[in-house]
């Protein structure tokens, strides 16, 4: 533990607390908490550690013997990321896709992604819907669709001319 | 001109020291002399309602208070290839240029909605005297 | 974590001094100080059995001992519009940074099988002292 | 070999300091130690008469009196992807390396015809002394 420290304010460091001699003769461990950085290391002459907590927009996820605190990242708004939660003094922003959209991972540690849209699954039943982490999985096509190449086509939409065996199949002769 | 980036001069890795200072967009130099100049910036889309653009440019340039218009110091120029979909793209620049004291230092890019601020370690800038 | 880059530090035109050291796949800090840090990877493709990636990443890391995690300080990361055959494509990342004796700086890599390794001149990494 | 490229070192940002000097194509090292070295080339197309390559490459080099080959430092290497329209690729490189008193430092590209030498920022050589 440590002696806090107000953002800004220069704190020196002090006697150890309660006037009881500090562990004499142990050395001191000028760790801080998760959340603060290290404004002055405790000294063997029995001054305590001070602390300050980290500023807006900085965090320590761990307790440290840091001198500052790491600046959070920011989501990337205009390439479609939003908050999924704010950034805190122990914990960085933590980001995800816009609804609509879908995270596409750069790499495996998925540090970086891009929000790609979300497939509509037109005329198609939905396997798997789209979330923050993968794409919509299509079905088949849905009932009164029929399948053309990859697409699905609606029933009401074909003509007789134009209506192909597995057209007739799905929509029945009266197409 | 091109718009010039804003930095964070003070939380997380971003320093200054030296007298170096940072002030409306520029570091400042506070001693005439050779510096080595660097600064990266990584480009990023596609983003909202923008069409991909052909090229991306950063500029490092000096601005002093005795000549009008700005110097430019070091420049990279990159076409972009990706096509449509997500793509990124750094450029690093860094080369040792003579400055006076009180010269300003500004980085420009050719359009800053496809900058990716987001990260510290992605997009930084920075000098040291020789 | 992405894997880190191992290092030749003695033959060639790899070497360390002032104390600077190298071990376990780390460039070990012997005083406190700004550094000037820089590594360039290039990777390289197509390799065998093996589907082309989007993109290629190079960060340069610190380590401390009394912090479990390490703090990204440098990041390049570039998509590649290659098609199938062969490409090649240059990362290079420089800049000051803090560091405090013992400080492990590392080099990590979206996929080590794509770095071309084959020459020194190629793929390299150090920092000194400012 | 590749062509050497030639510099300007009076004019502009252009200089010569601390007996750093330019001769037949190269630095001229002055004093033995270790310099951190630094070039970038900005590659452009297409140009007249002239198809498109696949890649460009940009290799820091040094010639010793006492051997007789070249002996490559750094070196960037890019395919291109650009289909044909017109195209720009910057290769930054820059390293510490150690260099003996009378050492000549050049640039070699994989063609001289695709350098964009008409502005000093975008193509530029450098070196100092740690």
């Amino acid at each position: 533990c440590c002696t806090q420290c107000p953002a800004g304010e220069s704190c020196p460091a002090r006697a150890a607390r309660h006037g009881t001699p500090w562990h004499s003769g142990s050395p001191c461990h000028p760790s801080v908490p998760t959340g603060t950085f290290l404004h002055t290391p405790c000294s063997s002459r029995g001054s305590d550690t001070v602390c300050t907590a980290c500023p807006t927009g900085t965090f320590r996820a761990q307790p440290n013997t840091f001198t500052e605190c790491q600046a959070c990242y920011e989501c990337d708004h205009q390439a479609f990321q939003r908050v999924l939660s704010n950034c805190s003094a122990t914990s960085n922003i933590a980001c995800g896709c816009k609804s609509g959209r879908f995270r596409d991972c750069l790499d495996e540690s998925c540090s970086d992604f891009s929000c790609q849209q979300c497939q509509p699954c037109t005329g198609r039943l939905i396997q798997r819907p789209c979330s923050e982490a993968q794409d919509t999985l299509c079905g088949s096509c849905k009932p009164n669709y029929y399948a053309e190449g990859d697409e699905c086509r609606p029933c009401h939409a074909s003509a007789p001319e134009t209506c192909g065996k597995e057209c007739q199949r799905v929509c029945g002769s009266g197409q | 001109h091109l718009p010039i980036l804003q930095w964070e001069d003070k939380r997380g890795l971003a320093f200054t020291k030296n007298n170096l200072s940072y002030s409306s967009n520029a570091l400042v130099i506070p001693v005439s002399g050779d510096y080595y100049v660097y600064a990266q910036v990584t480009f990023r889309g596609p983003i909202e309602s923008y069409s991909k653009p052909n090229s991306v440019t950063e500029i490092i340039t000096k601005v002093t208070d005795s000549y009008p218009e700005p110097t430019q110091l070091l420049t990279g120029t990159k076409t972009l290839t990706e096509n449509g979909n997500s793509w990124f793209q750094p450029i690093y620049l860094g080369a040792v240029v003579s400055l006076e004291v009180g010269d300003k230092l500004m980085v420009n890019v050719s359009d800053i909605k496809l900058v990716d601020y987001t990260k510290e370690h992605k997009t930084f800038f920075g000098a040291f005297l020789l």
